[in-house]
C-alpha cells in the first residue's frame, strides 16, 4: 500500500517510540524522587502521534509542537541527551537550560518548537509554510496540536489562511481525549475535530492514532499532497493520554476502565504485535534493549552536566547603549 | 480569626459572594470539577451547580469578552484566566471593548466582572508561565486592577471586587497560594484603591504589589540589622493607585524603593516613579530605585531564574544605595 | 407558512428599511458636502437583513451588530433621531455624541451595540445569551457579522461555546460579498461560511438576504429554537453591499455589471413587490412619504442640535482620590 | 532630494527593500489590490505579483504569529496591522513568542520581520481607531519599536527596520501620512536607536514621538514668543531608547517635558519620566512634566475628541510650569 513504511521504518518508529516510553518514564520517577523542576508533561501512550507522524518528513522539513512535545522531538531526530539536558534547565540542553521542556526546539533538525500557550503552535506551522511558499521551497511544515487546542481562536484563523493560500501545512490533531483535566466534550461541541476541516475546504480523515501504521500513512498522503502544491490537510489521531496531564496532576477525572481499555491498544504492543510478522524476536529484543540502554545512559550524562550561569541578554536592553 | 491559606481564602470569598447573589457565577479552564488548577474554586461545581461554576473550552479571548457583556446584562461573571501570561488574549476585550462602554455610552452600562488571574515567577515554569504584565493591565482606563498580598487582602479583596460595578483584575500570585494567615471571621470587605502600611519605618520607604510585598518585608527586616528603618508600604490596588500614602510616607522617609515583579522599562514601577516625580518630587533626596525583573524574557533552568528575579536581597541593594 | 410575517409586520418591515435607505443616502449627500466626521459605512442593499432579523425580536431580546449597524440599530427600535444625532456627534445623541456612528447603543431596547473591533459582537452577543441563561430569562440574544468578521478567531471560540452550552444565540451573518476592499475569496477558503456550523453541531440555513420575508422565516425559526433553550443556529444571508465599504472609500474594486444584477434585486423593491399583492398602492405611497418626511425631519432636528462638552471621566481616574 | 508625502516615502522603502532582497515580503489587511487603506503600499503587488503582497483575511491573531516564524525561517515578512487599536490581538504573538525565542533558543534565530502599523486620534474615527498604545509595545524585551515623525526618517527607519534581524514594530500616525518632506536620495537607512535633536535650546528641553513631535516644534515656537528657548528632541526609536540624548538635553535646560499621545498611567511617557529619574535626577531643577492623552477612552464627536488631545498649547503650558 501507498505510504506504508518499510519493514526498516516501522523498527525505527518502534524504536523511537520505545526511547520516548522509556524517557517517559524515568522522568516519572525523577519526578517521584523530587528531581524535577516545573511542571512536566508526559506523552505515555502516545507516541505514535509525534513518532510515526514525524517520520514522513524530510531534514528540511519544520515542525512545530505543543507543551507534551518529547516524542516530536524525537520523531524529527533530536538526540536524547540535549533533549534531556534541557528537561534538567542543564548548559548542555538544547536551548541551554532557557528553555525548558515546554519549549525546545532544534532549529537545524527542524523542530521549531515545543509550545506552552496552547494553539500558538498551529499559526507558528502556518507561518513557516507561507515562507516555504514564498521562497518557492519544496518543504512542508507539520504541526502536532491538541483537542484543547483545537478550539482556539487562532486554529481557526491559521487553517482559514492556510487552505485560501493553499500553504503546504499538515495539520496533526493529537487528540487524546482530554484538554487539561476536562474531557473533550466538555471542550469542544463536536466529537470529531476534524469534520471542521470541510469548513475551509481541506481534506481530513481521522486514524487511529495508536496504530504507527496508520499514522504513518495517512499522514504521509497529506505531507505528499502538501508537497506537490495541493494545500494543507488534517489528520485527527484518535489516541489516548494515559498518565496524568503533568507531574503537578493530582489525577481523578480519567476512569480506571477507560485506561485499562486504552492500555490493551498500547501503540507499542501494536507496533511490537505488527513487526513480529518480518522481524525475528531476537532482533525485537536487541532493539528493545539497545533502547532501554540509550535512555539509560542519556539520563546519566544529562544529570551530571553542569547547570547554567545566568548573564543579562544584552539584546534585550531597552536603552540603545549599555547602561 | 482563622488561619487560612492565600487559596483557601479566595475560595471562601467566592463561596460567600456566591451564596449570597444569584447573579454571581463563575467560568475558566478546569476551575468546576477539577477545582481549578491552583484549587481556588474547590468544591464549588458541587455547592452551585454547572450553571454557575463552568468549565470552559481553551478560548481566553471569546471567555472575556463573554464576560464583558454578561456583566452589561445581568450577572457578576467571575472569569478565571489559568496564567497571566495569556493576558494578551484577553486584552483586546479590556482594552478596546470593557475599558470604553461606560464612558461611551454615556454611563449607561454597569460592568461588574472580575478577571480573576495568576502571575509571577520561581516554580520552572518558563517564559510563557511566569510573567507579570502588570502594567499593560494598569494602563487601561476605566478597569480596576488590584493585587492582594495576604490571605486577609485575598479575601476582602476578592469580595469587594465582585460588588463593584466596574470590571476588576485581580491579580494573585502561584507562589502566594499556600502562603497562610489570620483571616478575620464574616462578610469582610477590604476596599480597593487604599494602600497598606505593614511596616512604619522613617528612613526609607519600600513600596510593593502582590509577593514583592513579602520580599518588601524581609529587606525591611535586613535593613533593620543594617540600622535602616524602613517603611514599608503594600499598595494592593495597583489601579486606582493610593497615591496619597504614597506622598504621606515619602513625606517622612524622602527616599523611594519601587518594588514590581513585572519587567522595568514601561513597566509597573515606572509608572510609581513617575507618580512619585509628579506628587513628591520636591520631598525626594535621592531619585526612586526601581526594583523589578530585569529587561529579558524568564528563562527555564533554576539557577537562571532565581538570578533573575526581584527579591529581598535586590530591594535591601536598592535601599542602601538610595541613602548613600 | 410558520414564522412569516403578516402584512403589517412586512408593511412595517418595508418602511423601516425605507427610513435606512433614505439615511444612508442622507448620509452620503452631507458626506458629499464635507459635513460628516469619520468614516460611514452605509448599508445600501443590505437594509432586509438588519431590519428584518431584528424584526423576530421581543422587547427583552439583545442585539449586536457591527461597523455597519444602522438597520439594526433602527431595526431593533432605536428611533431616527438620537442615531442621526450620534452620527454627528451631538449632545442629544443616543450616547450623548460619544460613540460615534459605529458603536451606537441604546441599552433599554437592547442594542449592545455596535461595535468596530470586526469579530467582537459575535462574542458579544454569546456573552449576553450566556448572562440570560445563567439567570433563566426567557430572552434570546442576536448577533449579525459580517463575511469578514467570520474569519476571525474569536468567532470560532464563541460559536464553539455557544453550541457546547446551548446558550441561546442567532448569529446572522450578513453575507455582502466584501470585506473592506477584498471579495470574499480573498479572504475566506470557502464560499458558504455556514457550512462551518456543523463543525460546531449547529443547524444553519443560507438566505436570500434581499429578501425581507425569507430573512425573517429563517431567523424567526432558529430564535424560536434557541428560544426553546436547542441551542445557537446560523444564518447566511446574501447580499450586497451597494455603496463603497465607507465614506473613505475610493472604490474602483466592484464592478459595475454587479453591481447592476444586485441592484434589479434590491430588497426595497423585492418586498414592495411582494406587499402590492396585499397592500393597494395608496397604503404604500403613504407609508413611503411618511419615511422621507420622518428622515429628513429627524436629519434638520439632529443637524441643529448642539454639540457636547469636554469633562474628564472621574470614573477612569487611576489615583483612588482626584488630584 | 524629493519633496514627498511620509505615505510616499514608506511606500519608496518598501519598493526599493523588495527589489533588492527577494526574501522580503508584505502581508496584510487590503495591501494589495487596493493599495492599503492609507495607500502605502500602493502598486506594489502590481510590481512585485500576488506571491509578495497578500491581502489577508481578517485575522490579526495568526498573522503576527505567521510573521514571527516565516521570519525564523528564511524570510523577512513586514505585516501591516491596519489600526494600532488592534495590537492586542498581535500581543499573544509579541510577547508570548516573538520576544522569548532569540534568548530562550539560545541565540539560535533570527526574526527579522516588521509589523507595521499607525495609531493616534483627530480624525473622528472613535474610541477603537484612535489609540496609541505604544507602552504595551514598548515594554516588551526582544523586540524594537520605532515611530518616525517626518518623511526622511519614515523612509530610512523602515529600511533600516527591514534589515534588521529583530523583529521590529513600527508605529506610522494616520495624521502623518499626508505631511511633506524632503526626502534625501538613493538608499538612506536611518539607524534605530537614535534620537534627532530637531530645534537646539537652552530652557527646556521637549522630548516626544511621533505626532506629538510636529506638536512639540509649534510648542516651541510658542514659547520663542513666551521668551523661552526649547530644545525639542525626536526621540524616533521608542525602543531602545537614546537615553543619552535625554540626559545630554536636560544637562543643558534642566527642564523636561515629555510627550507621547497615549495614556498617561503607566504610559510611555511613565517610562520616559522614570528614566530620567534614573539617570538625570540630578540634573533636574523641576520635576519632569508629562503631556498625555487623559485616562479615558477617546470620544467620537469632534470637540470632545480635540479637548481630549495632547497638542501644541498643552506643551507650552506644562513647559512654563516646570519653568516656573
Ligand atoms: C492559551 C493557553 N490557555 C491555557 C493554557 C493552560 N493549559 C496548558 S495545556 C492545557 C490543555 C491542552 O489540551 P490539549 O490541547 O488537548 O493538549 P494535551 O494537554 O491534551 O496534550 C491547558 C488548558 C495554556 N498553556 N495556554
Ligand atoms: C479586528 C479588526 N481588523 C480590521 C478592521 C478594519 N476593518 C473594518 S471593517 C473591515 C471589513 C469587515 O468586513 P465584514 O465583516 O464583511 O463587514 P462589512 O464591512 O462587509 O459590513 C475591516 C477589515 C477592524 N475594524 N477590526
Ligand atoms: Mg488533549
Ligand atoms: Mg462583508
Amino acid at each position: 500500500m501507498k505510504n506504508t513504511p518499510s519493514v526498516e521504518e516501522h523498527l525505527e518508529i518502534y524504536r523511537k517510540m520505545l526511547m520516548v516510553r522509556h524517557l517517559e518514564e524515568g522522568l516519572g520517577a525523577l519526578h517521584k524522587e523530587g528531581r524535577t523542576r516545573g511542571p512536566i508533561h508526559r506523552c505515555d501512550g502516545q507516541e505514535a502521534v509525534g513518532i510515526a507522524a514525524t517520520a514522513v518528513l524530510e531534514a528540511g522539513d519544520k515542525v512545530t509542537t505543543t507543551h507534551r512535545g518529547h516524542a516530536v522531538y524525537i520523531g524529527k531526530g533530536m538526540e536524547l541527551r540535549p533533549v534531556i539536558a534541557e528537561i534538567f534547565g542543564r548548559e548542555t540542553g538544547a536551548c541551554a537550560g532557557r528553555a525548558g521542556h515546554m519549549l525546545v526546539a532544534d532549529v537545524e533538525k527542524g523542530v521549531i518548537g515545543g509550545n506552552a500557550i496552547v494553539g500558538a503552535g498551529i499559526p507558528a506551522a502556518t507561518g513557516m509554510a507561507l515562507s516555504m511558499q514564498v521562497m518557492g521551497q519544496p518543504n512542508v511544515a507539520m504541526c502536532v496540536f491538541g483537542d484543547g487546542a483545537a478550539q482556539t481562536g487562532i486554529c481557526h484563523e491559521a487553517m482559514n489562511m492556510a487552505a485560501l493560500w493553499k500553504l503546504p501545512v499538515v495539520f496533526v490533531l493529537e487528540h487524546n481525549q482530554f484538554g487539561l483535566t476536562v474531557p473533550s466534550d466538555v471542550q469542544s461541541s463536536v466529537k470529531d475535530i476534524s469534520i471542521r476541516a470541510a469548513g475551509y475546504g481541506m481534506p481530513s480523515e481521522i486514524v487511529d492514532g495508536n496504530d504507527a501504521v496508520a499514522v504513518y500513512r495517512a499522514v504521509g498522503a497529506m505531507a505528499e499532497r502538501a508537497r506537490r502544491g495541493e494545500g494543507p490537510g488534517m489528520i485527527e489521531c484518535k489516541t489516548y493520554r494515559l498518565e496524568g496531564f503533568s507531574t503537578s496532576d493530582m489525577g481523578g477525572y480519567q476512569t480506571k476502565e477507560e485506561i485499562a481499555a486504552w492500555k490493551a491498544r498500547d501503540p507499542l504492543k501494536i507496533s511490537r504485535d505488527a513487526l513480529t510478522a518480518d522481524v525475528d524476536e531476537a532482533k525485537l529484543v536487541e532493539v528493545e534493549a539497545k533502547a532501554k540502554a540509550d535512555v539509560d545512559e542519556a539520563f546519566a550524562t544529562a544529570l551530571s552536566d553542569p547547570m547554567p550561569q545566568f548573564a543579562i541578554d544584552e539584546a534585550c536592553n531597552p536603552y540603545s547603549e549599555a547602561h | 480569626m482563622a488561619l487560612m491559606r492565600y487559596a483557601e481564602a479566595l475560595n471562601a470569598a467566592l463561596r460567600e459572594e456566591m451564596a449570597a447573589d444569584p447573579s454571581v457565577f463563575l467560568f475558566g479552564e478546569d476551575i468546576g470539577r477539577y477545582g481549578g488548577v491552583f484549587k481556588v474554586t474547590k468544591g464549588l461545581m458541587e455547592e452551585f451547580g454547572e450553571s454557575r461554576v463552568r468549565d470552559t473550552p481553551i478560548s481566553e479571548q471569546a471567555m472575556t469578552a463573554m464576560a464583558v457583556t454578561a456583566a452589561m446584562t445581568g450577572t457578576r461573571p467571575v472569569l478565571e484566566i489559568m496564567y497571566a501570561d495569556f493576558i494578551p488574549l484577553s486584552l483586546d476585550a479590556l482594552v478596546n471593548q470593557a475599558s470604553i462602554y461606560n464612558y461611551i455610552w454615556d454611563g449607561k452600562v454597569k460592568m461588574p466582572f472580575v478577571l480573576r488571574t495568576q502571575g509571577g515567577g520561581g516554580s520552572g515554569a518558563g517564559a510563557q508561565h511566569s510573567k507579570a504584565l502588570d502594567s499593560m493591565l494598569a494602563h487601561i482606563p476605566g478597569i480596576k486592577v488590584v493585587a492582594p498580598s495576604t490571605p486577609a487582602d485575598a479575601k476582602g479583596m476578592l469580595k469587594a471586587a465582585i460588588r463593584d460595578d466596574q470590571p476588576v483584575v485581580f491579580l494573585e500570585h502561584k507562589l502566594l497560594y499556600n502562603v497562610r494567615g489570620e483571616v478575620p471571621d464574616g462578610d469582610i470587605i477590604v476596599p480597593l484603591g487604599k494602600a497598606a502600611t505593614l511596616r512604619e519605618g522613617k528612613d526609607v520607604s519600600l513600596f510593593a504589589t502582590s509577593k514583592m510585598v513579602v520580599e518588601a518585608v524581609k529587606a525591611a527586616d535586613l535593613l533593620q540589622a543594617d540600622g535602616i528603618s524602613a517603611e514599608v508600604i503594600d499598595l494592593r490596588s495597583l489601579r486606582p493607585l493610593d497615591v496619597n500614602a504614597i506622598v504621606t510616607s515619602i513625606s517622612k522617609t524622602h527616599h523611594a524603593v519601587v518594588v514590581n515583579e513585572g519587567w522595568r522599562f514601561c513597566g509597573y514601577a515606572a509608572e510609581l516613579s513617575a507618580t512619585i516625580m509628579d506628587f513628591a518630587f520636591d520631598e525626594l533626596d535621592a531619585p526612586v530605585a526601581r526594583v523589578t525583573l530585569p529587561d529579558m524574557p524568564i528563562p527555564y533552568s533554576e539557577p537562571l531564574e532565581i538570578a533573575m528575579l526581584p527579591n529581598a536581597d535586590k530591594i535591601r541593594a536598592a535601599a542602601l544605595a538610595t541613602l548613600k
